[in-house]
Parts: C-alpha cells; structure tokens; sequence
C-alpha cells in the first residue's frame, strides 16, 4: 500500500518475487495498477487519499471477528491500558477528539493520557505543531509520566482500556463503508482482510510495505500508524516476515534523517533545543519523564557526547559543554515554511546540496520564485539542473513572473563529485550503511560535500578569527581538527576520521567505543551520533565489511553495519512469547536461553541482554532498567507498542478517516471534511482547490496523484540527463481511464492539460485500462496519475508536475501532501506566456478560490487559517 | 516507402462476431482498403480482411534496409547476363554488330550491376570482404563468386572490342582478340547463374513476399534477363542481325510473363502485396511494357529499325519495372505482420489439427 | 596424400592460411558458417572489465535499497559499474537507473567546472573553484550577521540567525550530512532541511 | 555434419570449434518480469550501443518498440483484458466502460503506417513530421460509467511484460546468408557479428525471420546481442542477465536452462496458469530451437514474435534447385534462339 515497490525499487522487489515463488501471496493496493500490480496475486484499486478508511476497515475486521493475536496484543501492547475519563472519541464529536482548539488548530491532549498518569508538562499543542515535535520524539520517546503507574484491565474488557476503545473508534468501518470512502467493492476488500488475518499467527507473518504514497498526506503519520496498529493487532512486529517497511526514496535519505539534515533534530533524533531549554537540565527534563522506561532514558550521554564531539575539550561541565551555544527553534524553520520566507525577503542565502528543489518540490513555483528573491544561491550538483537555471528557463520566465534582467540572485553553480569518487557510507532504507570506497579521483572541480563543508567551515572560521562577539564562539570552537588527505590549504578531509568520530571514543583511553552502550553523561565520551556508535567497533570499519552472503547465515550480519548495534530486526523480542520462547518453530528469531541466562537468537536481541522475561523492575527504576521481561519495545518509556498514543501525535491518538486537503467528496464518515490540524498556508500565493463543504469543488472534479516511474529518479537531475535512461520515458504523460478518456474527449497520445489552482500542465495523453473510475458514495471519481520527473534541462523535458500540487503539510512531520490533490483535466496543449495565467485566473474565479479557501480547517467552526496581511 | 495516409478506423468488417476477439490486444482487421482493394482487372477483391493478433500491429520482421539500388542491381545484372549469351551467340554466328555491342552492353550493365551493389553498402570500402569466405548457404557469397567468373569473361571480350585500332597489332591485344571468344564463352555459360541467382537472393530471406515466391521468381528472373538482353541487342544491333536477340528476347518475355501469372495466381495472402498499392502499378506496367514489347518484336522489329528499337526499350523498361515490382512487394511484406503471423499461424493451426 | 591435406600443407605457413576460404577447404568448417570464419579480433575475446587495474567496492547512488556495486577502473577512468554478487541485499543485480551508473559517472552531462551568475545576467561565466569558496565564505559570514537574532520577544535566548537555509542531503554521505549539520549549527544556521521531510 | 535445418546436437561442433564449451543461452521468464528494463540498459553500458530515439511511442510503458541495431534487449509491455491464472485484477464491480485497448492500439497503428520501415525503426528514428493525429476515443459519452450495464463494464485485465532478445537460433538466417563470414557461430555456440569484417551488405536484415538483427545507422555494419561473447569468454554472465533483478532473464548451459524451463512450466501449470507455454525451447521447430527462449503467457504474436519462424536455409537445396532450372532455361533459350537464327 503506498508503494510501487516493483517500479521504484525494482532490486529490492526480488524478495517479494523469491517470496512468492516459496508461495506467499503478493496483494497490492494503489490507486492504479502498476507494475507491482501486475506481477501481484491480487490488485486491490483504491481513491488516493483513502487509506485509513482502508486499514480503518481491516482493523475493524481483526476486532469484530476476534482475529487478533490476543496473547501478543495482550502482553505487548498497551491494549490493557485504560484511557482517561474526559477523553472523547471522534465517534463522539463528529471527527474530532476532545481538547480541540479551532482557533489554533491543534488539540490540548491532556484527556488521551492513561488514567492514573499526567501529562509530564505544559502540553501544548499549538507550540508543538510549530516545530514538528513529534518529528523529534524518535529518541526518547514521546513522554509520558509514569506510565507504568497507568491503571490496566489485563481481560481487555473495561470500556476505557485502549482495546475497546480502539473497538469502538472503528466500529463504522464496515466493508460498506470502506467501499463508500475508498471506492474498492467490498468483496476486493474482504478478500484482503481474510487474506492478512489468515497469514498471521504464530507460525506465519505478514508485511507491509509503505512508501512515500503513505507519507506524503496532510494525515501521512497517521496512515503509518494505522499500519502499525494493523500488525501489532496481528502480531507482525519484531518477527521473522512481519513488520512495516518504509521504502525510502534516496541512497541515504535514511542516513540524512539519522544524521539530520533537518532543522527540528540533532544526529541521532536528539531534539533540537527550543526557546525553553534554558540550560542543558532543562534540556534534558524535557526528554524524560518519570519513570521512563528503556533506553531512551540516557538522553543525557546521548547529547553529552555530541556536545563533546562538537566541540572537543572547549565543552566542558562547566559550560554544559557547550549547550549553550546550540541555536534555539521556536517555531517552524521547515523548508516549505524557509521558502515562503525567501518570497517574504526574510532569507538572503541558500544552499541547495544535491537536491532539485524547482522539480521536485510540492508547489515548484513557490520553490523558484523564492530562489528568485535571494541574494545568492549555491547548488552543487552532477549536473546542471532546473534549480540552478531557474533564473533563465523555469516556465515563470515564459510567463514574465521572472525577469533574468531583474532578477538579482546570484547563482554558484559547482560541479559535485559522483559516488565513485568519493569514499563514505551510505544508509539504506533498512538501517544499513554501507560504505563505498572511492574508485577515482574526481577532475576539474568536482568536488565531495565533505570537502565543501569542511572549507566552508574553514574559511568562516579564518574570516571569525579573533573576534570576541559572544556568537562567533561556537564556531571558533568548533572541533574542526578532522584528519585529512593531500597537501596545501585545499585538502581533502578524511570521510574515514569523520566516521570514526561518529562512533565515538572513550576519551580517557582514546578508543574507539563498541557501541552506544557505553556512552557517558559525564563528557568522558564523545559519539558524533549514538545510533551510530558501534559502526566503528573493534577499530574496524564495519560498514565496510562486504562477506559474500554466500558464506555467512541468513541474517548476513557480516556485510555492512545495521544501526542501532548491527541489529537486523528492531524490537526483536516480540519474536519470543513473554517467557521467551519462540512463538513457533517456523518463526524463532530471537529467544531466552536459561542455561546462558541471556538473550540469544538468530539476531542481535534488541533487549537487555541478561534480563530474564520474568523480570519485573523495583518501582524507582529508570531507563533500561526499569524494563519489565515483557517489555519488548525498549524505546517507548512503557516498553509498550503503542494501539492508542496517549502522546506524541498531534493530530489524534488514533487514525482517522480524513479527507485530503483537496478532495471531489464530502467525508462520509465525519462531519469533520480533512485533518483538523494540518498545517495550511494561507497565502496568496499558495491556493487551494476549494474541498467540500466548500463551494466550488467541481471545478476541479478529479483526483490527481503522481509518483516516480522505475526509468527516471525523483526530480530527473540523475537521469533526464542519461540518454539511456531518457530514450525509456522519453516524455511527460498522463494516464487517464478510457472512462475518462471518452468524458473529456482526450485522444491516445494527444496533447491534454492539467489544471489546478496552482498550475497548468501539459502532456502527453495515455489512456489505459490500468485506471478505472471508483463509485465513491455514489458517485463516480475519475483518477489521473503523472510520473513527477520532468522539467526544463536535460535530453528530454516536460512540464513540472509538482507545479500542480500546493503546499499543504501534515502537522506531525511536516511532509506535504503532494500525493493527492484536485485537477481538471482538458484536451490539447495548454496556453502559454500570459495567456496561461489567463486561464489560472479564470479557472480560479470559477471555483470562487481566495486566500481563505481550504483553510477552515475545523469544518464546524469555520476559523480561517491565513497568514497575517494576507 | 509509403507516405503518411490518414489513420483508417476498423472497418465494420467482422461485425459481430469479432467483437468477443477484440477483447484481446492486437485482434485487426488491419489497413483494411487502404490499397484501394482493387486488383488487376479492376474488380473488387472479395478476399475477407484476415484476423490476428499482433504487438501494436508492429512489424515482426524488419524491413529491407536496401535502398532503390539493390532493384536496379537486380536489373543490371539480368541485362549483363542476358547480353553475354547474346554477344557469344552473335560471336559464333558472325554477327559482330550485335557481338560488339552486347558485349560492351553486357560489361556497361556489369559495371552499373557492380555500382549499385557496392554503393548499397554500409562499408562500400569493405566490399572485398565478400570475397573472404565462399558460403554455399549464402546467395550473395556464392552469387558473388558467379559474378567474379563472369565479370572475367565478359570484361575480358568487352575490352577487346574496345581496344583502339592502332593497338591492335600489339601482342597484347592478338592475345586478346584469341582469348576474347572463349572468354566471352565463359561469361556466357556463367550468365545463366548470373540470371538466376539473384531470385534465390530474394527468396533466400525471411521477407514473405520474396520467400513465398521462391519457385517461380528464378522463371521471372531468368525470363527478365533474357528480355531485357535481346531488348538490348534489338536497340542496339541492325535488324538483319537481331533475329536471334529478337527470339531470344521473345521467348524470354513470354516465359516472364507466363511465370509472373503463375507467381501471382498461387500466392495467397502474400499475394496482396503484389496486387495492391504502388507494387500493383509497378507490375501492371512492368507487364504491359513487356507484352508490348513483345508484340513489337514479334511483329514490327524484323521490319523497322525503329520499331526494333522501341520494342527494345518495351522490354528493357518492363524488365526493370518487374524488378522494381519485385523488390518492392518484398518490402511492403515485411511492414504488415499479417504476412508473417497469418500463414504461419495457419500453418501451425494445420499443423495442431493432424491427430 | 588427399587434397585437403597437400592443401592445408601449403597454407600453414603462408598468409594464405589466414584466408577463410583457405580454411574453409582445410579445416572442420567447409560451409564457413565458425571456426574458419572467425577474425583473429575474436579469438580468445575479454571483457574489459578483465584488465580493469582496480576494483572498487561501492553503492548504487539512486534509491535507498542500496545494492551493492563493483567499480572497475583502468587508467584512472572508470570502464565499468556493476553490480556485486557478494551482497545479500542486491545478489549483484540493478535496476535500470543502478544500471546506466556508468553513464551518470561518465557522462558529457556532468559539470566540470563552476559556473557563476551574476546578479541579473543573463548568462553564465566561468570562476574558479577557490575564489568561488571565498565569495561563499563571505556571504555566507554576511547573510548570517544579517538575518541574525540574538533574543526573541519574550528576551528568551535565540542564538542563531535566519539569513541563511540549506536544502539537501539524501543523496550525500553520512558524514557529509554530519559536518554539514555541524557547521551550520555552529553557525547558528537552522533551516537546514532535507529530502527526509518531502 | 553440417546440417541446414532441424535438431542439431552440437552446433559449435558443427562450426567447425574442436573443441568447444557447452552451448549456453537465455531462458527468459516473462511471468516474472517486472518490466524494469534494467536489461536495456545494462546491454547497452556494458556495450556501448548508441541511444535510440527519445519518442513517446504509446505502446503502454514500450518506448523502445522493437529490436534493432540499438536495442538488444527489448521489454514489450501488453495490456490485455483477460487474466492469468487466479490472479485478481481487481476491476470487477467498478464503475466501468468498455476497455481502451483496440483504441489505444488504433491510435499507435496509424503513427506505425506513417512511419519509416512500417516501424521496424520506430524507436530509433522520430516519426516524420505532419503523423496524423490520433484519434480519440469516440465522442465525449454522456453516459456515467456506471450507468453502464455490467455487460459493457471492462472486469478482466492483466498487463504481460516479456524482454525480447536474439534468439541465437540453432539455424540462424543471418549467418547463413552472410556473404562476409562478419555473423559467425562461436564456441559456445552462439552467433555473433564481427564488427571488423561486416561491410554492411544488410542481407542479415533480411535472413532473420524474427526481424532482430539490423544495420546501424551512421555505421552502416550490422549490429544484435553478441549474449556478450567478451563476457561469457571470461565467465561472466551477460549484462542483461546479470542485472535483471528478479531472475526473469536466467543465463547457463542450454541444456540445464531446458530442464529448468520445462519445471516452471509444469509448476505454473499446477498453478492454473494454462497458458503458459515455451517458445523457442523446441529443437525440432523452424530453426532447430532457439538459443535464447521463452516462457510466454500468450500467443508469441501478441509479443511481437512470429508463432511459427523457419530459417529460409531450410529450403535452400530446393531453391537453387528451381534456379538450375531456370538457368537451364535461360541457356536453352538463348542457344535455340542462335541456332534458329542460324549463321550469318
């Protein structure tokens, strides 16, 4: 679900394929049929934008019919929880939980706590929503205060324990409905719930596969989470052939989220420090809350050694080693959020680093004209790319909105050495850094980023020398002393010491640490990234090891490094029932070995390695300590998997069926019309396609969706530049249903366009068979589908397709919702230069769009969300 | 080639009874009546639009890369050899006007032959790479091979009759003059193979319209050859001593003719591309300047210089158009899959019904 | 004595035996169609990949399986990327774009050389790399000094600055990311963004 | 020795290679190809065969068209309304009109009869400029698709992916008919063309009754898929094979590639998949059996390959046989034309 897996990530789908051939059944749900479809056992069609009805529906099947793994759920999940008495199901407000504040759009969620625990401080949910807090929960947890005081019904039975709760939130999922909201007949739909309870049990295990089709929706963290309730209610987490799988999209998109590049979050998913982190302490308190579980607790050492890694011996006690110089966030500093402020002026430089932001970003408008409003830019890339040309052929050229002559950006385009030519780790999409070495030495000016950034640094510093201003220090402190390669002032630093330094060393002796475990809070440690550390154990670069999976076992543990400690399967103790033995024969991972007394299995037990199942932990006890036997998920402060999350989510402890921002239908399921918290910007230049109960929505009756084609990579830098790969898909197209096809009069191959509020783009008609029509509470919706790879360099070009999409984000995460939007689709090419800001005009009258539009995000309480002089 | 025609939609032929069919991809009652549906005598063709399958309706084979030249080579070489029988003819019955100039035809002929087939290369300089290996499954080697023995002879006694009469007493030139008959001797019990080999070269393929035809294209092309090497003899030579080019080129004609209905006649759906479009018109015109020409012969060129030569020019000009009929029919072939799947999905049906 | 052999006698020492048809006629292959057709370029054919002078262990650049390639060099060129049957994530396949990794490499495409653009031009010219380094540096100390915030409203300390954003990373290395990280937090930079959040 | 058509055990052997390794091949498993095209690409990295056209053809996801010079490797995408096996198109119960397919494919036809070669160069060369518009889909319904009844709807659906390569036929129309020795079989019992020795003649082209093998352009030699002779040489597998990801394309001994073969065949039959079927695996077939076969899930026609190829070899001895005839002919009438004529 949400994954074109056999297209976008064709090598890793020969596991499904090899699966199938063993005999599992492959079913893939999408809203068109791809080529993962076509090589499926089942196709399952479904409306983009549906899929907690979806799962909503499956979960209902699984507690209707009593499918659930009960021992599982019982022993490992929070299911036996109970939930406060003022809380208040969106059964019981019409899509909404108690502790909404239209105003703010976001919610107090003091009644999801557990009854008998309390909020662990101020919660406020207007604040987190501005800095995506629950982004930066990764590390510690989200907090909960003495949770392990929380009252519990072990028999599931009390009306407020999480389970019947959960029954009672997705009693109106029923196979009717779901055929209602998603369009799939509820025989296709059952066929799949009978299919995932039946392949779930002790002796057998079920996938699910995700990728950015789930992430990319102002819900997106709630359609994870509908997934992850699905198989903790199966007991498919933390087993062999079970678990939910985020396919991500770039070689270390993985690594540059543990290694943020990311502005709410320090390597490692330690949060950023905000406003209110006036020392280190505070810090610290923040992270943790009493009684909290598991290791997240040891925030402290975490941070500590970053600190000490950050600025070697100048971090010291006395100066909370360095807290203080970290820059404070206090609100939202994501991209889309920098790049309104770049048309606000409010930004004067830009470094883009291997990214295409005018392509591949949602709104690619919004995207180059900010770049047109900067002082200067810098991309370093492969290639030249629509990004570091906006300034002479982006389509706001054709249209006047740009004019090269007016234009003041200054624009460093630097040519980037490839993969081969430098040598470092990448991190997949399981956790795995492999590192590469380097093959050639790069020529002419190509250069690695490892380079760039070290003499970046290195040149500021030269121009800061000696300057006694309070904000200069941390940079005049830096540890900045990394080994390097080569002679002169321009050598190469060594990717090697870096990583070395990201595992960390035991400062006292100098070596190398063996894993996280022995980080210290005390600044007698340093570790550039605790998940990391162990990447470096023994001395050894052990994400370099490369052992022919020939030679070794079926977990392979010997190639690569899997972080957190070369551990394969995370939460591996829910492999073993709660005294420790296998589920099943067929299915043992991991299991307790009374001889030994420890933890032993096929992998790295993601457990105390020496705390038996029957453990029960003294009340005053912290962190990994305080973890009971039967604890598996070792980092949630309860050591539970969460069916119902008292914390951490902004938009609801549980998934519920919203409509996208922009949708041709009215929710059938709530009054309530989408996400009442997503973040909207309501600006002149971001509009919305009016949504029902809006006015207006017709004008744009179709679903639009796009996603990535096995023959291009993302936004085309890395292959519209290939000639192989081009000749492949050598143009933009749309695929239309021949339904559609025959309703706007679009010819096979002809030219058509497709219009939103935004933006009108033109391509290549494809009609197919693999788009049908869905009846969606009765009425009929038309899906169109676009490959998103195309802009204007490169041997084969097209419009940009997140042109169309505009800037909506889910309040959790802030990921945009460019993976379903509202569209008109019209036959021939469309207009150009002024006259294509003619049609916007004009499409936008018809639909009465204006900067309130779509941004009512609380149905009943019509409270527009508009930013201030809009 | 053909230009761009506007796109026909399915025609309702089939009706009903195809609709279940279409449900498959690639199900065509394809290009229907774009031809004209018209053959020869002007009456409608009555043969019902085959059914099939195909990718897209995507050609199955490729398409001939040879260009214009190849016909023409075809053409040449049937005159060169036709004119060497002749020329030897008229040199063991004294006739050394039509000796003279068909021999010096046949070596001009030999040479254009030899022009087309090198310059219709993709590495005209790599030519002599034919002579590398002698491969008896491969027409062009061995024709190539034939034509080396050939073009000795006739070159050889086509020199002779070039050499300057002040250079004639050279010893050079007497070894010539001596050699010169059994030379030309040679050329002529070559050119049979020269004649005919090139329809195994068409046949030789797996181009439905030139393979299917494999047992009377040598009769066509034998037929071909003799025409066009009289015709040449008739245009060229007086008509006192034309009388055996005249027989020759007759008979000749006739058995063209004669072996072109008869290809015609047996081919089935191939047959269509001999009988439709461009190739159509090729081939009736190849044909009527034949029968022309060879009712010129027959009856006008024992009498008139001037009709001797017309009628000459007929058959030459049929000749060649038969040739061009010929190489494109093969062409139009390969760019409809119907010739390929349709006879042999029949034969394979034919084949799956025996018990 | 047969033909065939007084035949091959002859030709074994003179550049007739290098002639098809000599070997036609002599040896195992009269129809021509193998082994006496075959050109001396052909006997005994390597693949390139045979005389590489190193092999490089490495990663495919594109998606996030992260199967596993092996880079051949010789002279200092690379001639060849494939994939490394030796690992268990990939079994020494790639995907189409894994496959033209060569060409992304290799490619006419690939910049080589700084390009700059004024303020309002209309065109690039060429600056070399290190000067290019210097004139960052010194926006980049600008644009910090310029969008910096020492305090917010409230006098709660803030420390940092605004005028400067990144964006990328996905596609860098895990240590390019962390001292990119570094530095921009030591700056007081906090727009840094990635892919992760798109 | 030396056999012009039917089963042939040694084909190296029959060459004239002594000693010789096995013959190896292809046995390309379309029922799990994923339609990657990785073989495309990684074919033309690992031997430099030029790109060939950048054109939008509308054959579903085939922009490459068909084999030829530039393209060794060929992925046809086929959008049909039937179904495999048990597999579950998901379509039944939708709100659905008829299918597109003979319209979509209507639309590509007539850009095929515009096109140069009939298209047997579509995908190498862009289509000439004026093709005729497509045409759409019929007027615009005003009809809901689902006020349509049930009949009209469109339920069964699948969509075949089949990578098409030379098939290094036992009897290969190429190298027969080539007059240069250029196309020649290996050891392993391959056919290859030497790039040294072709002078571009095209008869190839037209020997090869599968319409693989063409002439590049701007080179003028002929060009196909060596199955990477310099690879298979050094004990590597082909590129293609190599890099296809889920094993459809599978490289080895011809002989254990069969056995393998006729396995999946038998399991997929056991699977209710009836209409698998091999092609190309049968030795007593048009050229003795393929080098490179097939598992196919649909008449070979529908992929684009010919159901029932012969090498025209095989008819060779009586072809040359009816030109003796001629030539005899030719002779006679020309002798009796001299001798009626008598001397002068």
């Amino acid at each position: 679900m949400g994954s074109n897996m056999a297209e976008a990530h064709p090598v890793g789908f020969q596991w499904v394929m090899e699966a199938k051939a063993r005999g599992a059944r492959v079913i893939h749900i999408d809203p068109r049929f791809t080529r993962t479809s076509a090589v499926a056992d089942t196709y399952v069609p479904i409306r983009a934008g549906s899929d907690i009805a979806f799962l909503g529906g499956v979960i209902r099947y699984v507690l209707d019919n009593d499918l659930d793994f009960r021992e599982y759920v019982a022993a490992y999940t929070n299911a036996s929880f109970l939930v406060r008495e003022d809380f208040a199901d969106t059964e019981d407000l019409d899509g909404l939980f108690s502790g909404y504040d239209p105003d703010t759009g976001t919610y107090d969620r003091d009644s999801w706590f557990y009854e008998g625990t309390e909020p662990p401080r101020d919660d406020d949910g207007d604040r987190a929503k501005t800095f995506s807090e629950p982004f930066q929960a990764g590390a510690s947890g989200a907090g909960i205060d003495r949770a392990a005081e929380a009252e519990r019904d072990p028999t599931l039975q009390h009306p407020r324990c999480v389970f019947q709760v959960l029954k009672r939130h997705f009693a109106r999922y029923t196979p009717e409905m779901v055929e209602r909201v998603c369009g799939t007949p509820q025989e296709e739909f059952l066929e799949v719930c009978r299919a995932w309870t039946a392949h779930s049990n002790r002796d057998r295990t079920t996938a699910l596969v995700y990728s950015v089709g789930w992430t990319q929706h102002s819900v997106g963290a709630q359609y994870i989470r509908a997934g992850a309730i699905l198989q903790l209610l199966l007991g498919n987490i933390g087993r062999p052939g079970g678990g939910v799988f985020a396919l991500r999209g770039h070689a270390s998109i993985q690594g540059s989220t543990d290694i943020p590049t990311l502005f709410n979050l320090l390597p490692g998913y330690l949060a950023m420090p905000n406003v209110s982190h006036t020392d280190l302490d505070a810090w610290i308190a923040d992270q943790r809350t009493g009684g909290h579980k598991g290791y997240g607790y040891d925030v402290d050492a975490y941070m500590v050694s970053l600190l000490k890694e950050y600025f070697g011996d100048a971090a010291t006690p006395e100066n909370d080693f360095g807290f203080g110089w970290l820059p404070r966030i206090d609100g939202d500093h994501g991209t889309y959020r920098t790049v309104m402020d770049m048309i606000d002026g409010k930004v004067s430089g830009y470094f883009v680093l291997g990214q295409n932001p005018a392509v591949g970003s949602a709104h690619g408008k919004l995207q180059r004209l900010g770049m047109a409003n900067l002082d200067w830019l810098v991309v370093r890339d492969l290639n030249e790319i629509e990004t570091a040309t906006f300034w002479r052929d982006s389509p706001e050229i054709e249209t006047g909105e740009i004019v090269p002559e007016r234009c003041r950006t200054e624009v460093f385009l630097m040519p980037a050495a490839s993969h081969v030519e430098k040598e470092g780790t990448f991190t997949q999409t399981q956790r795995m850094l492999q590192w590469r070495t380097k093959a050639v030495e790069p020529t002419g000016d190509r250069r690695s980023e490892l380079w760039f950034a070290y003499h970046l640094g290195r040149l500021v510093r030269e121009r800061l020398a000696g300057s006694t201003q309070e904000r200069d220090e941390p940079i005049l402190k830096l540890a900045w002393d990394y080994v390097t390669e080569g002679e002169g002032v321009w050598v190469e630093p060594s990717a090697d010491d870096v990583l070395r330094r990201i595992n960390g060393h035991d400062l006292t002796t100098g070596d190398l640490l063996p894993s996280y475990l022995g980080l210290k809070a005390d600044g007698s440690t340093s570790c550039g990234c605790w998940i990391y550390s162990g990447v470096y154990a023994d001395g050894v670069n052990q994400a370099a090891r490369r052992k022919p999976h020939t030679e070794q076992g079926p977990y392979d543990a010997e190639w690569g490094w899997t972080w957190p400690m070369n551990r394969r399967v995370l939460y591996n103790r829910a492999s073993a029932d709660p005294e420790g033995r296998p589920w099943s024969e067929r299915k043992k991972l991991v299991w307790w070995d009374a001889d030994e007394g420890a933890w032993t299995g096929h992998d790295i037990p993601d457990f105390p390695r020496t705390t038996p199942p029957g453990h029960r932990p003294p009340d005053d006890a912290t962190g990994p300590a305080a973890l009971s036997g039967d604890d598996p998920f070792v980092m949630q402060p309860d050591g539970k998997a969460w069916l119902f999350a008292p914390h951490g989510l902004l938009d609801g402890p549980l998934p519920t069926h919203y409509e996208p921002h922009e949708s041709p239908v009215r929710n059938p399921l709530y009054r309530q019309q989408g996400n009442p918290t997503r973040k909207v910007y309501g600006r002149p230049d971001n509009p919305s396609n009016p949504a029902p109960p809006e006015h207006g929505s017709e004008v744009f009756p179709y679903v639009l969706t796009a996603a990535r084609l096995t023959e291009h990579h993302t936004a085309g830098g890395m292959s519209r530049q290939l000639p192989y790969l081009s000749e492949l898909q050598p143009a933009l197209f749309v695929e239309v249903s021949p339904e559609l096809a025959r309703e706007r009069g679009l010819a096979h191959l002809g030219d058509a366009h497709v219009v939103t509020s935004r933006a009108a783009v033109q391509a290549r008609v494809v009609v197919t068979d693999r788009l049908a029509p869905l009846r969606v509470d009765d009425r009929v919706v038309h899906q169109v589908w676009l490959p998103y790879h195309f802009g204007h360099t490169g041997l084969v070009s097209g419009d940009v397709v997140n042109d169309l999409f505009g800037v909506v984000q889910d309040s959790n995460v802030f990921i945009q919702e460019s993976k379903v939007a509202t569209c008109d689709v019209r036959p021939g090419p469309r207009p150009r230069g002024p006259a294509l800001r003619a049609l916007l005009d004009e499409v936008r009258a018809a639909a009465g769009i204006t900067v309130e539009t779509g941004t009512r995000i609380a149905t009943s309480h019509g409270v527009p969300h508009t930013e201030e002089g809009s | 080639m053909t230009g761009p025609e506007p796109a026909e939609l399915p025609s309702d032929a089939g009706g009903g009874a195809a609709r279940s069919a279409e449900m498959f991809q690639g199900i065509r009652r394809r290009r229907g009546g774009r031809h004209g549906g018209r053959r020869g005598g002007g009456e409608p063709t009555v043969v019902p639009e085959a059914e099939f399958r195909s990718y897209y309706g995507r050609p199955v084979l490729k398409a001939p890369v040879w260009e214009w030249k190849i016909a023409a080579y075809l053409f040449c070489g049937g005159l060169a050899a036709g004119s060497s029988v002749v020329a030897a003819g008229a040199d063991l019955t004294g006739r050394p006007a039509l000796r003279r100039s068909s021999r010096l035809g046949s070596l001009g002929a030999l040479l254009a032959s030899l022009y087309f087939l090198v310059s219709d290369l993709g590495r005209p300089e790599r030519f002599h790479h034919m002579l590398r290996v002698l491969k008896p499954t491969s027409p062009m080697s061995v024709g190539t091979w034939i034509l080396s023995a050939f073009g000795a002879g006739a070159g050889a006694a086509a020199v002779d009759e070039l050499v300057p009469r002040r250079w004639r007493r050279t010893w050079p030139a007497r070894l010539l003059r001596r050699l010169a008959r059994p030379l030309g001797l040679s050329a002529a019990a070559t050119a049979p193979g020269v004649a005919s080999y090139t329809a195994v070269l068409l046949s030789h393929t797996a181009v439905p319209g030139w393979n299917e035809v494999r047992d009377e294209l040598p009769f066509v092309f034998v037929g071909s050859a003799a025409a066009s090497g009289g015709g040449f003899g008739m245009l060229c030579a007086p008509v006192a001593e034309a009388g055996p080019a005249r027989a020759f080129a007759a008979v000749g004609a006739a058995g063209e003719i004669v072996a072109s209905r008869v290809m015609e006649h047996r081919l089935g759906l191939v047959g269509e591309v001999y009988r439709e479009g461009h190739v159509a018109r090729l081939w009736h015109a190849s044909e009527a300047l034949t029968a022309a020409g060879l009712a010129g012969t027959l009856l006008v060129a024992h009498r008139s210089r001037v009709g001797a030569a017309a009628s000459g020019l007929a058959l030459l000009a049929g000749s060649a158009l038969q040739r061009f009929g010929v190489f494109e029919a093969g062409v139009a072939s390969t760019k409809d899959p119907k010739y390929v799947v349709v006879p042999q999905r029949e034969r394979l049906d034919a084949r799956g019904s025996r018990p | 004595m047969g033909v065939r052999t007084w035949l091959g006698s002859i030709g074994a020492s003179t550049p007739l035996g290098a002639w098809p048809v000599y070997r036609q006629l002599t040896g195992a292959d009269p129809l021509g169609r193998g082994a006496a057709a075959q050109s001396p370029k052909h006997v005994g054919l390597r693949p390139r990949t045979a005389s590489a002078d190193r092999v490089a262990g490495s990663v495919c650049p594109f998606c996030a399986v992260g199967c596993a390639q092996k880079v051949y060099v010789r002279d200092e060129e690379v001639v060849q990327i494939e994939g490394d049957p030796d690992s268990p994530i990939s079994r020494g396949r790639l995907c189409p774009k894994g496959s033209a990794s060569l060409q992304l490499v290799t490619g006419p495409q690939r910049l080589d050389k700084v390009r700059y653009r004024a303020p309002y031009a209309t065109e690039w010219t060429e600056l070399d790399l290190h000067e290019a380094m210097e004139m960052i540096a010194d926006r980049v100390v600008a644009a910090r000094e310029r969008g910096w915030q020492e305090r917010d409203a409230q006098g709660r300390r803030l420390n940092r600055t605004v005028g400067l954003a990144a964006l990328g990373g996905a596609t860098l290395d895990n240590e390019e990311n962390y001292l990119l990280k570094k530095l921009f937090t030591a700056m007081g930079a906090i727009q840094i963004e990635n892919q992760a959040r798109i | 020795m030396n056999r012009l058509y039917g089963p042939l055990d040694d084909v190296a052997g029959d060459a004239g290679h002594v000693e010789h390794p096995p013959r190896v091949g292809f046995f390309t498993d379309t029922s799990v190809c994923i339609g990657c095209k990785a073989c495309e690409v990684a074919c033309k990295e690992w031997n430099a065969v030029p790109e060939d056209g950048l054109d939008l053809l509308g054959m579903s996801f085939d922009n490459t068209g068909m084999l030829g010079a530039d393209s060794w490797r060929h992925v046809a995408f086929v959008e049909q309304a039937r179904v495999t096996g048990r597999q579950d198109p998901g379509f039944a119960g939708l709100p659905t009109g008829p299918s597109g397919i003979p319209e979509t494919a209507g639309a590509v036809e007539a850009r095929l009869e515009a096109a140069p070669r009939g298209g047997s160069e579509l995908g190498t060369e862009p289509l000439p400029p004026g093709r005729p518009e497509p045409q759409a889909l019929g007027m615009p319904g005003f009809d809901r698709p689902g006020d349509l009844t049930g009949a009209e709807g469109r339920t069964d659906f699948r969509w075949l992916m089949a990578s098409d390569v030379c098939k290094h036929c036992t009897h290969a129309g190429c190298l027969d008919v080539c007059p240069t020795g250029a196309l020649f079989r290996t050891e392993f019992g391959t056919v290859v063309v030497q790039q040294d020795i072709c002078n571009g003649c095209g008869y190839c082209v037209s020997g090869c009754p599968y319409g693989v093998i063409d002439r590049r352009q701007h080179d003028g030699r002929a060009n196909k898929c060596t199955l990477c002779y310099d690879r298979i040489g050094d004990g590597l597998e082909p590129a293609c094979a190599k890099a296809c990801p889920t094993d459809s394309i599978q490289f080895g001994e011809l002989d254990e590639l069969r056995e393998r073969a006729d396995r999946r065949l038998a399991q997929l039959h056991d699977l209710g998949v009836g209409e698998a079927r091999l092609y190309g695996r049968d030795p007593d077939d048009g050229v003795g059996g393929d080098g490179a076969f097939f598992l196919l899930l649909d008449e070979p026609e529908v992929y684009g390959l010919p159901p029932d190829p012969h090498v025209p070899t095989r008819d060779a001895p009586a072809m040359w046989k009816r030109a003796g005839q001629a030539a005899a002919a030719f002779l006679l009438a020309g002798v009796a034309a001299f001798v009626a004529g008598g001397r002068r």
